[in-house]
């Protein structure tokens, strides 16, 4: 199976702080890899390392190489805005922009110099069905995106997002501000979509990594503890702190 | 142009005006510390001003501005420390509380020659003070008052209501909670906003010039008797302050050396204001200190 | 009666002594209604715990009790105390508020010295001498077990104090006020465990002398320490009685999950 | 035990304390009331006296060019164009708010987006320090620097309203920046954080985000700026030549409410008709700063509208 990115010997620092230890890590295309573990091991800080996120932050510093289609994301010649519309993420928190839901989805293609309302009506209508959303909003796209639900707003998000034709999608915890209901219209999203899109989802909850990911990292005090194929890693872990994880023993 | 382009214009353009602003800063102090500061001597700030000839010094503006700074402050803080408390503590939530607030807020812009000519209406006019340091000070209450009364509700409004809790619930009264509890840890913040009124009033003069007049008679320096006409303490004695002389200096230009005398007394005014400005910030940190022992946050 | 049904008149009443009591009361956040008909009867020199999930209302009710709802919400209903409803506008809300003290779930001491925290109470309540004062600083201190930890610096800033310590700090103030009662809220759910551990000691202690009501939503603490407790179920008194009752054989199904970490 | 329940029935010393600290508080801030009604009032009856008592009409006020009103023209009637005064606040205002917003943007955008912790900081300084900066230094400065270097430029006497323009734009510039500061920094961080995710850059997050979010607030900070140009009185007086006449082009000699004002009030006796015209010049300030005022009302419920939406969900 191709690998989209590959990331070796990744460690990042907050000042003198290591937060994570040298992480070799790849991601297989159209597929969908959790990254559990407790809180502070260190999995949104790698995640924010895939869209390099963290050069938003003061005093952080990333080393190791992390590849994109075999080209080195730190490189001086990877251009970072091309990198992160190839590289979309999705947040904690669902944060639409006080803008109509239309405006919203079409952010991102007016970053692109995409203005001709034909094309952009095309793009919204597929990423807002895409991120199965359409159907609710088709007759509202006018509407402040805050007059959403917040399972809506996270999936408006999500269109966001897929509006501009990523690669990868990173989500952090995308659904733990979310209602049962909504976690659950978010995860059969995600599953459909598998086929065109990578993702790569950052989760507490290990059901939710278990039911919808082709693969599990564990990660835990900033190390990857264990990576192999989701099955695999929640019946019949290969250490013992894993399996201690996943029942509950700490985190 | 592409997105990269117009960034890098952008960016260029932000830092150039940014450098545009502060070299504009530099340029406004330099050129009122370098042209001034020359002047400044013993002789001028020591000797009274002369209408006609040269030479002539401004002890007394000085001292009025001062004389003039501190009745404002003694009428206009208590007014708005107890209006500041109003409007933290006691304010209910409804439209007279609303229309108080727009009151201070249309105080807040009005312009200040509009406050000063009302100062003039009513009390150099209608009460009959004259021309006197009591209605400058006055007038500059007006003048000071919305921004210092919102200055101590938002002083007020920041101590946590964890400390208005804990003195309720020991039976103690709002009252005595505010003053005793509240107040002390509102302290440094009030006091940066006191001081930072005092730098704006001290160099205010639109207001003054139809209230404590443009003239500054000769006064005695050694007659405490505040009710005494030749007194310096007396407060219904018109008194020309300093921002008011530099603005006559150059608009009646009868003072053969008015450009010197201007150029001493703006540097002067700027010395005192950047001290206002650096007290402030001083003294709003040492009390903070005192007052948490020393632990910031 | 099926165990889902328990209504007031099912809640018992400690045939003890009553320290205070309320008498169907009703609170209101505008017109959003946060607690209704709630009848409970506080045995004094016993601790009681209010229990519940978050926003159950049990916090709520309790800063009932002293009036710090006053401004804040309306409370309807009788709280009777020494026979009189301490809940009239009528009865002076500062006494009743020296009679009925009050801990915080955060710890607030004043941005003054030990010392001062203590005795600037007593000061505005008109006691002035030296030695009187000394006396009350030692003994609320011992009783808040905090003396001997901060006998030698007294006179440095409370807020050098750590969260443990300042929170018995706290407790030391409302009780050198001599008060009645001690109601308390959540007061250890911002410390450690050690703190904790202190301040359920330094409890147990203070009831012999003083009614004490305690907020919790750690039901381990409620069980460990308190004689009687309430649950609170979206404002409405589930059930109240002896702790052990509650905890062991609770009436209401609604407890029992509860209890069993179920909800909350 | 009856004791305490005696205690409980009456009133104490707190209770007193607490009736004298709020007749106290209540007193004062009656003051800042009864204040703010009298300035409207006393403004108001003695801006209204021409028309009423002397009988000019407001058309005339407001709409003729002439002003000379301390002598009849040639019906009989007295002078009191106040167009010119008019037409050049409005024009120092504008053009000085014109002026501003770009660099206070530019300052605001490099303190909120750009600059570490210590510059921003730095800059908040700088800042300050502008406001502090008495009105009448602005004056001077701009009496001895910015006239003399029109007159160079331009020839002529160098007063007027590019003067004014140039000199308000140095003052209201801290004003509007520091408001637009405050605006921007209420645009929650993590939409910075979704724009850049999505590709955008800098500038593009700024342009097409940040400054469209914060634009009530922006507004609110320029009509601010303009209300504290609008009624400056000595820094325009000394650089704006004081002629109140129809100012033919930037650099011919002008005045303004607020220096007509402040030279006329001194040299004429009260209750006389031209004292009379002056008050109904102090009236046009006090109901465009009360316009201003509103329209700040305005503008900030818009964003308020959009602020509630936000705390909604």
């Amino acid at each position: 199976m191709s690998k989209i990115i590959t990331s070796e010997n990744v460690s990042v620092y907050y000042g003198k702080q290591r937060a994570i230890n040298n992480i070799n890590l790849d991601f297989n295309v159209h597929n969908i890899t959790a990254l559990i573990g407790p809180s502070g091991s260190g999995k949104s800080t790698y995640l924010r390392c895939l869209n390099r996120m963290n050069d938003l932050i003061n005093n952080v510093t990333v080393s190791g190489s992390i590849k994109l289609n075999g080209k080195d994301i730190f490189s001086p010649q990877m251009d970072i805005v091309n990198l992160r519309k190839t590289v979309g993420m999705v947040f904690q928190q669902p944060i639409p922009f006080p803008f109509s839901i239309y405006e919203n989805v079409a952010y991102g293609l007016r970053l692109n110099g995409i203005k001709e309302k034909k094309i952009l009506d095309v793009r919204i209508e597929k990423a807002l069905r895409q991120s199965a959303l359409w159907e609710e909003v088709k007759d509202s796209l006018h509407d402040n995106g805050f007059s959403l639900s917040g399972g809506q707003q996270q999936r408006l998000c999500i269109a966001r997002v897929l509006a501009v034709e990523p690669e990868v999608v990173l989500l952090d915890e995308p659904t733990s501000a979310l209602d049962p209901i909504s976690s659950a219209q978010i995860e059969d999203t995600l599953v459909s979509l598998k086929n065109e899109f990578t993702f790569i989802i950052v989760t507490h909850n290990m059901q939710q990594a278990s039911r919808i990911s082709d693969w599990t990292a564990f990660f835990l005090d900033g190390k990857l503890e264990e990576y192999s194929a989701t099955k695999k890693l929640f019946l019949n872990p290969d250490k013992e702190k894993t399996s201690d994880y996943l029942n509950g023993k700490f985190g | 142009m592409n997105a990269k382009t117009s960034n890098k214009v952008a960016t260029a353009v932000i830092y150039s005006f940014v450098g545009i602003v502060v070299l504009l800063l530099f340029f406004l102090i330099g050129y009122i510390l370098v042209n001034g500061i020359p002047y400044i001597s013993w002789h001028f700030l020591t000797s009274p001003s002369q209408s006609f000839l040269a030479g002539g010094g401004i002890r007394d503006q000085l001292f009025n501005s001062i004389y003039l700074l501190i009745l404002t402050l003694i009428i206009s803080v208590p007014i708005a420390l107890g209006s500041g408390i109003y409007l933290a503590e006691y304010a209910p939530d409804n439209v007279i509380t609303k229309l108080i607030k727009t009151a201070i807020e249309v105080l807040s812009s009005l312009p200040s020659v509009v406050v000063g000519l009302f100062g003039y209406l009513l009390f150099v006019i209608k009460f009959g003070f004259g021309f006197s340091i009591l209605t400058g000070a006055i007038a500059l209450t007006f003048f000071n008052l919305p921004l210092l009364t919102r200055n101590i509700e938002e002083s007020i409004n920041d101590v946590p209501d964890l400390q208005r809790e804990a003195g309720l619930s020991l039976g103690i009264s709002r009252w005595r909670t505010m003053v005793k509890i509240v107040l002390p840890s509102a302290l440094p913040g009030i006091l940066t906003g006191i001081i930072l009124s005092a730098g704006r009033a001290f160099g205010e003069a639109a207001a003054l010039i139809y209230t404590s007049g443009q003239s500054a008679p000769i006064v005695n320096y050694s007659n405490f008797n505040i009710f005494s006409q030749s007194s310096f303490l007396n407060p219904m004695r018109p008194a020309e302050t300093l921002a008011v002389h530099i603005w006559k200096l150059n608009t009646e230009g009868v003072t053969p050396d008015a450009h010197s005398i201007s150029n001493g007394s703006s540097a002067v005014l700027i010395i005192v204001i950047l001290l206002f400005n650096l007290g402030a910030r001083v003294i709003g940190n040492a009390i903070y200190r005192k007052i948490t022992s020393g632990r910031r946050g | 009666m099926g165990k889902n049904n328990l209504g007031a008149e099912t809640i018992m009443i400690p045939r003890e002594e009553i320290a205070i009591e309320t008498k169907k009361i009703d609170v209101y956040y505008g017109s959003n209604k946060a607690i209704s008909n709630a009848s409970l009867a506080f045995p004094r020199f016993k601790i009681s715990a209010l229990i519940g999930a978050s926003g159950s209302g049990k916090s709520t009710f309790l800063r009932s009790l002293n009036r710090m709802n006053d401004g804040i919400a309306t409370v309807k209903g009788e709280i009777m105390y020494r026979s009189t409803n301490i809940n009239s506008v009528k009865v002076n809300v500062y006494q009743v508020r020296k009679h009925i003290g009050m801990v915080f779930q955060r710890p607030n001491p004043f941005a003054r010295s030990i010392r001062n925290n203590i005795t600037f109470a007593l000061k505005e309540h008109g006691i002035h001498g030296e030695d009187e004062l000394n006396k009350r600083v030692e003994e609320s201190l011992r009783a808040a077990a905090l003396w001997d930890e901060v006998k030698d610096s007294l006179d440095k800033s409370a807020l050098s104090l750590s969260g443990g310590q300042a929170q018995r700090l706290c407790i030391a103030r409302s009780i050198a006020l001599k008060p009645d009662i001690l109601l308390l809220d959540e007061p250890a759910s911002a410390l450690d465990p050690v703190s904790t551990s202190k301040i359920e000691t330094t409890l147990r202690e203070l009831k012999k002398k003083y009614t004490i009501i305690i907020v919790t939503h750690n039901m381990q603490q409620a069980s460990r320490l308190s004689d009687y407790t309430a649950f609170f179920h979206m404002g409405k008194v589930v059930e109240y009685g002896q702790t052990n009752n509650i905890f062991t054989s609770p009436r209401a199904n609604i407890t029992e999950k509860y209890i069993s970490g179920n909800f909350g | 035990m009856n004791n305490i329940k005696k205690e409980l029935n009456m009133a104490s010393k707190e209770t007193r304390q607490d009736s004298i600290g709020r007749f106290i508080s209540y007193f004062c801030i009656t003051i800042i009331g009864v204040l703010v009604i009298s300035i409207i009032y006393f403004i108001t009856s003695r801006g209204l006296t021409m028309f009423f008592a002397n009988h000019v009409k407001l058309s005339d006020f407001l709409l003729k060019t002439t002003w000379n009103p301390g002598t009849l023209d040639s019906h009989g009637k007295p002078e009191v164009g106040a167009l010119p005064m008019i037409v050049t606040s409005f024009s120092v205002t504008i053009l000085s708010a014109i002026l501003a917003t770009p660099f206070a943007i530019a300052v605001a955008l490099f303190m909120t987006e750009y600059a570490d912790k210590r510059g921003a900081k730095l800059l908040q300084s700088v800042i300050e320090l502008l406001v502090g900066i008495p009105s009448v230094i602005y004056g001077y400065i701009g009496l001895s620097v910015v006239v003399p270097m029109i007159r160079h430029i331009y020839g002529g006497t160098g007063f007027g309203i590019l003067a004014g323009t140039i000199v308000l734009f140095v003052m209201i510039l801290p004003t509007i920046t520091s408001l637009t500061v405050d605006s921007l920094r209420a645009v929650p961080q993590h939409y910075r954080q979704v724009s850049l995710s999505l590709g955008a850059t800098k500038w593009q997050t700024i342009y097409k985000l940040i400054l469209r979010v914060g634009t009530p607030g922006i507004l609110t900070a320029i009509i601010f700026g303009m209300a504290r140009a609008f009624g400056e009185a000595l820094a325009v007086q000394m650089v704006i030549g004081n002629a109140a006449i129809m100012p033919k082009n930037l650099v011919s000699v002008a005045s303004t409410l607020t220096s007509q004002l402040t030279t006329g009030i001194g040299n004429t006796v009260l209750g006389t008709f031209a004292n009379n015209a002056l008050w109904s010049l102090a009236l046009v300030l006090l109901i465009m700063s009360l316009l201003f005022n509103t329209l700040v009302r305005i503008v900030g419920n818009k964003g308020a509208v959009k602020n509630e939406r936000k705390n909604k969900q």
